[in-house]
């Protein structure tokens, strides 16, 4: 018989030894320069952290030439991080720019990635994202080829520490939101914006109409009984997709109308302002492969805004926070269009939104 | 001993006595009317006091679901009310009472007083309510058959009295002393009540909407008629330009006032800074909170583009929690003959009178119906001034001409569905 | 024919002539002291405008004796503020004392309820209130009762400047919170707490059934078409009323359940913070006529607490804006209790009163 | 030219290409395909690069709604994906993924990720996600007959992998790399994302509940997996004792750290104080943000007394709109064998699969249900750490005992209704 439910591998397995060793003990850590983190235990061993950027679609051979290079400078390991970096870890400060050298002639990816919150300097992280047009069926844009578009143009901040503080950016090619765009500083979503066209032979063989009708949030669906389809009030639709999820009878893609919304003000972490949901302020950008020009002109527009004008340890909803959503619109010079008013009723925070008081800037 | 020992307990203590009221009432009305005076309800105050005393032993109201009673012509401006111990207690067996509509502000004169106080020593129980808490004046305690000369009697003063509003109607607007007293108005808060109530007399006294609507003036964003939480449409002066210093005031409070504990650090923006000498307010971040100017009424002043900020949908919490009013026009001019607000006013109460659900107050309904409809019922477009924050999930709805031609769209329509 | 839609008397005919000339031209104000304004204006005129607290339930005998006061000492003028308080405008400072004197002695209202933004130092006012048991079919409290005990216990507060800041209380006495209890630094607002009791016959007799059963929040009535009346869950019920209100054959007076809760940190002003609903800190305190002893006690103790703990100018909300809740409920002593967490889930404010962060004191 | 011009773009730039990593796949593939290596799909990377293409040119996705496929014994782990090109582009007509059970922190050998290679090699695309969203190792691109030998051969790999969650099911898992190297782990992340993987490799691999239900550790309030957002269970390091100082360290930071600025004045409580030689932490105002000890590593450490928050809840925003995890636990410690933890777990799937709605998450059923009732489930008393603020209307359940005894309850008694 098969051998099931055995889990993965413990990871005291894939532990580097001298990590194994200070496990718990460590005592502090200091940025070295960008990507390279030195960190000391309580033993008084050290080692060196060395992160790099991927593109997260990694081929077999790219693993394999990530572990030769493991083998010869990081004792057999290495790791990645909750945003797809590569770290290697190296015992002897003399290693380090070997490593980088030959990851960087070798693979390609670039050493970086890092931040200091120690002298307040941030370098910018890989884009956390999702499938896109590579693997998955609800998708509106693209995921992989928008973030190597955007990263190709913020490479700078990625491989040096330029920021004022953390700046987080994600991108998920649905409003499933699979890469946790809903609190990142700044976030690319998907969208559609025609209400699925149903195909009332697909919506007969495949799907259970009373489930699909039920998912609508917006109460937009109606059986069709007698035809034993769906109805769509159009009026109601706003796109989500939710519906071609519980049933492929319902397709929404429009190649000329889907395309991008941008979010930013999210923010998790507990560091001095309490966390928070992301807020759309740019609610359309067409899809334009290969590249995105529009959108990674508005990416760079509101990182560079943000970086020139935020303060030390000031992340994108502390910014705002001190100078307005007014302001913002302002200086980043986006359009605040009647899309960027909750109206979605389902959604409790929408009383939070609306502006309760006279105060506001002019 | 005491017919009513419970309640005269309220009778002890420093503060004003409502009971005092009651029983000086009852006590004046049954000596006048056994002097010959005529009053038609001598007994109720007194019967208003025993019902009491029963409320407070029995921890309940005694006073059952109203009926439906009003003057000739009018849907609105008397709640009926009768008590469930009518038998008992035949004085209180109606015990309606009357909304008069206050002046703006409620400044009277004497004379304007001693007519209403003729009128209800006349024909009610001769208690009143200074005031009510949407504004009225309210007459507390008469019988059905009283009502209508009640009225007729007001309007006959020397100084006549109409009636407030109730029920599924606009209701009496309110607003704060304004310019009459208080430097900080920045629009004519009376004037604009007292033109409102008067445009809006059919609608005030003849309910004819899905539920209640208030209008509050307040005269800057201090709001002393508390218009935020409890009007529909609460119109708060304001102002757009730079607050005005004056620098020799300033340095008179800086004698003896922690201008920078007391102020600086207070300012939520921190747009103002003290160097010890001058006071400098940077205008693009000051959000007009007033806060300064309240500290300094001296030295500081609202600025000289002045006009009023207008939120709507504020209300108690029934039935889908409270709200606080939205701001849906930042900033508005406030000009005799008024004409624009009356527009946004109209439009407004035409849209929320044709599509409200029973009992939904507007708030709630912009809150069904979106922000963006609203928007586009009083003409304006959106804002980032009216929220707080954009909408934090991308359900956003397009209209059709915002979208690209394209085949899927063709289709649609092909099917009917655009 | 009876003249009606006349309106009321204009604002113009009821001013004090030294307030109609200066219109629209006050230079400042300066509190004298508690309970007398001095108010210049542009011109150099100036008007002493003196504050009375009244129980707002007022004799038409009272109102005469108050007017014969006007006439004596304000040439014939006065007003009420929005929180029930008169005000008489006297143009020589010589008379204030005087008129002070008159009107505490004839008619025992007293001078204060005034506050002193520049100095810091409030006074505390009036308490905006309802009918209860004096006039209204819903009340699970009295209202003029309560307020008299509270103003008695809270009385040098009144009559003096000894607050650091603005604190407004008021009363509802239901859930309907006419007294706008909604937004107050401290509330008082009555509530049943057991189900109603259907009264088959009144419902048959005076009730629209389906719009009754409409009217409840949650859910919870039903109709019964064969019996022609309404069945109530009681699992969903909350005892808000709103059935009464539409139907009289909906009794939900319990006189050993009906009671208050008390509010707190609502704000209404723009000054410095944003305005704030008003929380919930105590479930419930029952009915204790004639003098509601726990429910003062409980007042008192908030608004002390706050009194000896806030800095100037600091409301209520803004202390435990800066204190926390925790501590909130700490130095007051109060037991938070589970009532106190938000499950009202047609108010989508719910969301917003959930702690969605780490961040807490211990 | 190139028979893909369009993705070819994407060869361009300094960022590394996922392109070339396909190229680079195909490229490999190809060659060792012909010469003799026993590889099952070595067209397939090349397919997807044209798939691709034509999604390009098109504007969307070429893939289809997935069919149910999966290994003997599981529901879960693999997402079945065809295109609609299967006939013009064989190769990626089945293009499913596995998700593979990464090892807590994503901590690896280089022997365990040799096999991982190894085995997709030979039986799918060669092409990878390192990680998926969730944290999973994805193989993305098999047909559906490889995905049992897949497995199988996963299984029998020196350091064995096995399948993570999809589905309505507990999914797969994770952890910062917490204590592994970072010293702000308040607990062990690692172990207890390992222990808590193994204690329910049945919910992870058979999907039973009403969604999916993610558990993600973070070892403090910076929460590096971003838990709160992304996890219906978050398990976040903190502590209840004082911040532990080192005065020396603090002096050495003094030399050139801007301390006022930088640290004193972000506190968010203000908790924090420095004279120019002093640092100074009143911990009861400390809410422990973690800032001060984000900026001084060397001086400043968590307290002594360790453990987590639990917050409950987070997700992304279908259906209700997106929530960030809710404080359901302020304070639990984090010791083997977890027991404490386990027991909250067992009790809150439990309640959520039996009353939780289709497609309805577990915070979503608290809102629902309410905050209260979940606690009475998890057996947690009220606390206000649990609240932002208390609730702001009056609408309170009470349960029967907390009643006076009266007439009214007797009478709702005898009438079955109590
Ligand atoms: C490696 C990683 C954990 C892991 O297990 O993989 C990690 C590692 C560290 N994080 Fe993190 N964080 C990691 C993802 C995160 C995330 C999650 C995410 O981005 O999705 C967050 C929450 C993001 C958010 O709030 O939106 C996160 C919020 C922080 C913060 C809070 C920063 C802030 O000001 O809000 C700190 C503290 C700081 O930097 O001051 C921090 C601090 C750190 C420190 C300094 C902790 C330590 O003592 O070692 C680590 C080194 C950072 C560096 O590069 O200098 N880490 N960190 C993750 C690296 C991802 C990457 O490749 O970029
Ligand atoms: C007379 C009255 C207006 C009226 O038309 O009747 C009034 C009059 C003044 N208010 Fe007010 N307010 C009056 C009700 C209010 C209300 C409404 C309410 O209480 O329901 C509010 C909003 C309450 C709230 O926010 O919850 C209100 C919030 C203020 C504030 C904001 C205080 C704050 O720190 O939040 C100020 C400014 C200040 O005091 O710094 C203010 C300031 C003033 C000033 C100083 C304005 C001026 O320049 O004259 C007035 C004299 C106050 C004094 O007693 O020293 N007034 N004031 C109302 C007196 C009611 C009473 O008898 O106590
Ligand atoms: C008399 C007065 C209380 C007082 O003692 O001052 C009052 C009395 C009643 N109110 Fe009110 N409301 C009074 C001002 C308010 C206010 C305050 C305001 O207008 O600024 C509010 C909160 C603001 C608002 O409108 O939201 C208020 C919110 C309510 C509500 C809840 C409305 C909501 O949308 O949440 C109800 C319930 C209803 O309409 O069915 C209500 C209903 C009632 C009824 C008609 C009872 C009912 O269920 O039908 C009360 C009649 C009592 C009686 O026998 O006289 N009353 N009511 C106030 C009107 C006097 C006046 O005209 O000056
Ligand atoms: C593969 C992955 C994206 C990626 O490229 O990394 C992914 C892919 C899909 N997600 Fe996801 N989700 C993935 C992580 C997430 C995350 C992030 C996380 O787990 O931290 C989220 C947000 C957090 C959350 O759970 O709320 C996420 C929120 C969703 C949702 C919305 C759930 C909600 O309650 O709002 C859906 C919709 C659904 O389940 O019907 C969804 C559905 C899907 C489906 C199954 C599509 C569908 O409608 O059935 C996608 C399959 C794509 C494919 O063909 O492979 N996925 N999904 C991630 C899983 C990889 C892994 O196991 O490591
Ligand atoms: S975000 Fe949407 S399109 Fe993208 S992988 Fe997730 S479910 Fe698929
Ligand atoms: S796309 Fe969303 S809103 Fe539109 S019909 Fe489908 S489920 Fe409803
Ligand atoms: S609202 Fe403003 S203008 Fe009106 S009385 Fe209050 S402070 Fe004066
Ligand atoms: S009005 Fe308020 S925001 Fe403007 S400067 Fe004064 S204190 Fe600051
Ligand atoms: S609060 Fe309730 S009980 Fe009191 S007057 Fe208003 S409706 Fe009547
Ligand atoms: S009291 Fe309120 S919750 Fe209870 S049945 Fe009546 S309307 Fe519904
Ligand atoms: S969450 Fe805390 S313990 Fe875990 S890696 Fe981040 S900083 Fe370190
Ligand atoms: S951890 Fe945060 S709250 Fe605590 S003292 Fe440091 S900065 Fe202040």
């Amino acid at each position: 018989m098969v051998k099931t439910d055995f889990g993965p591998p413990k990871y005291d397995l894939m532990l580097h030894p001298v990590i194994k060793k200070n496990y718990g003990k460590w005592k502090f850590h200091e940025v070295v320069k960008p990507g390279v983190i030195r960190r000391v235990a309580e033993s008084g061993d050290e080692i060196y952290v060395v992160r790099f950027g991927s593109p997260r679609l990694l081929s077999v051979y790219t693993i394999r030439e990530l572990c030769d290079i493991a083998d010869k400078y990081s004792d057999g390991y290495l790791r990645w991080t909750s945003r797809n970096n590569v770290e290697f870890f190296v015992t002897s400060k003399e290693k380090v720019d070997a490593l980088i050298k030959e990851v960087e002639e070798k693979i390609g990816f670039p050493c970086g990635g890092t931040w200091d919150a120690v002298t307040g300097k941030y370098g910018l992280s890989n884009i956390v994202h999702t499938q896109g047009w590579i693997h998955c069926h609800t998708p509106a844009i693209d995921a992989s080829g928008i973030v190597k578009a955007v990263m190709d143009e913020l490479y700078e901040y990625f491989i040096d520490h330029k920021l004022p503080a953390m700046c987080r950016i994600s991108l998920a090619c649905c409003a499933n939101m699979c890469g946790a765009v809903h609190a990142s500083d700044i976030a690319i979503v998907g969208i559609h914006r025609t209400p699925p066209l149903p195909d009332d032979d697909a919506i007969r063989r495949t799907c259970e109409i009373p489930s699909t009708v039920a998912a609508c949030p917006t109460g937009a669906l109606k059986p069709d009984m007698k035809a034993k389809t769906i109805k769509v009030d159009v009026e109601k639709c706003m796109y989500c997709g939710n519906c071609y999820t519980m049933c492929p009878g319902m397709p929404l893609f429009d190649p000329e109308n889907d395309g991008a919304a941008i979010m930013v003000g999210g923010k998790i972490s507990d560091a001095r302002r309490m966390p928070e949901l992301s807020k759309v302020v740019v609610p359309w950008v067409p899809n334009e492969p290969p590249r995105w020009p529009t959108l990674v002109k508005y990416i760079k527009q509101i990182l560079e805004t943000w970086a020139n004008n935020a303060r030390k340890h000031e992340r994108l909803i502390e910014w705002v926070d001190r100078i307005g959503w007014e302001r913002f619109f302002e200086l980043t010079g986006l359009e605040f269009t009647d899309h960027l008013i909750d109206d979605y009723r389902i959604t409790p925070y929408i009383y939070g939104e609306l502006r309760t008081s006279t105060q506001f800037r002019w | 001993m005491s017919e009513t020992p419970l309640v005269d307990e309220l009778e002890k203590g420093p503060w004003p006595s409502f009971v005092k009221e009651i029983k000086k009432t009852a006590e004046n009305m049954e000596k006048l009317a056994s002097e010959g005076k005529d009053l038609k309800l001598p007994k109720t105050a007194r019967g208003l006091l025993k019902l009491l005393e029963i409320s407070y032993k029995d921890k309940k109201t005694h006073w059952k679901h109203g009926g439906i009673v009003s003057v000739v012509g009018y849907g609105g401006g008397v709640i009926g009310r009768y008590s469930d111990l009518g038998d008992k207690l035949p004085e209180v067996e109606h015990f309606h009472t009357m909304r008069i509509n206050m002046p703006a502000g409620w400044f009277y004169s004497t004379k304007a007083l001693r007519g209403l106080c003729d009128v209800w020593e006349k024909w009610g129980s001769g208690l009143t309510n200074m005031h009510g808490s949407t504004g009225d004046i309210i007459f507390l305690g008469t019988r059905s058959e009283y009502l209508q000369p009640s009225f007729e009697d007001l309007g006959k003063l020397e100084i006549p009295f109409d009636l407030g509003g109730s029920g599924s109607a606009l209701r009496t607007p309110s607003a704060c002393m304004g310019p009459a007293l208080c430097e900080f108005s920045c629009y004519d808060t009376l004037d604009l009540c007292y033109d409102l109530t008067m445009t809006y007399q059919n609608e005030l006294h003849r309910p004819m909407y899905p539920y209640k609507f208030k209008i509050k003036c307040s005269g800057c964003p201090n709001d002393c008629v508390a218009s935020k939480a409890r009007a529909d449409f609460a119109i708060i002066g304001t102002w757009k330009d730079e607050i005005q210093i004056d620098d020799e005031a300033v340095k008179e409070y800086a004698k003896w006032m922690d201008i920078e504990n007391e102020v600086v650090k207070l300012c939520p923006t921190k747009a103002i800074s003290w160097n010890g000498k001058e006071l400098k307010i940077d205008a693009k971040n000051c959000v007009r909170c007033m806060h300064c100017i309240n500290k300094m009424p001296k030295a500081l002043k609202p600025g000289k583009e002045r006009g009023a900020t207008i939120l709507v949908g504020g209300k108690a919490p029934v039935l889908e929690g409270a709200i606080i009013g939205w701001v849906t026009i930042p900033f508005i001019e406030i000009r005799k003959p008024y004409d624009e607000i009356k527009e946004i006013l109209n439009a407004t109460l035409e849209w929320w009178d044709e599509e409200g659900k029973f009992r939904e107050r507007v708030g709630e309904m912009i809150w069904r119906k979106g922000m963006r409809e609203y928007l586009k019922v009083i003409g304006k477009s959106a804002d980032v001034r009216i929220v707080k924050a954009p909408r934090n999930n991308p359900f956003m709805f397009f209209k059709k001409e915002e979208l690209r031609p394209s085949p899927f769209v063709e289709e649609l329509k092909k099917r009917g569905m655009f």
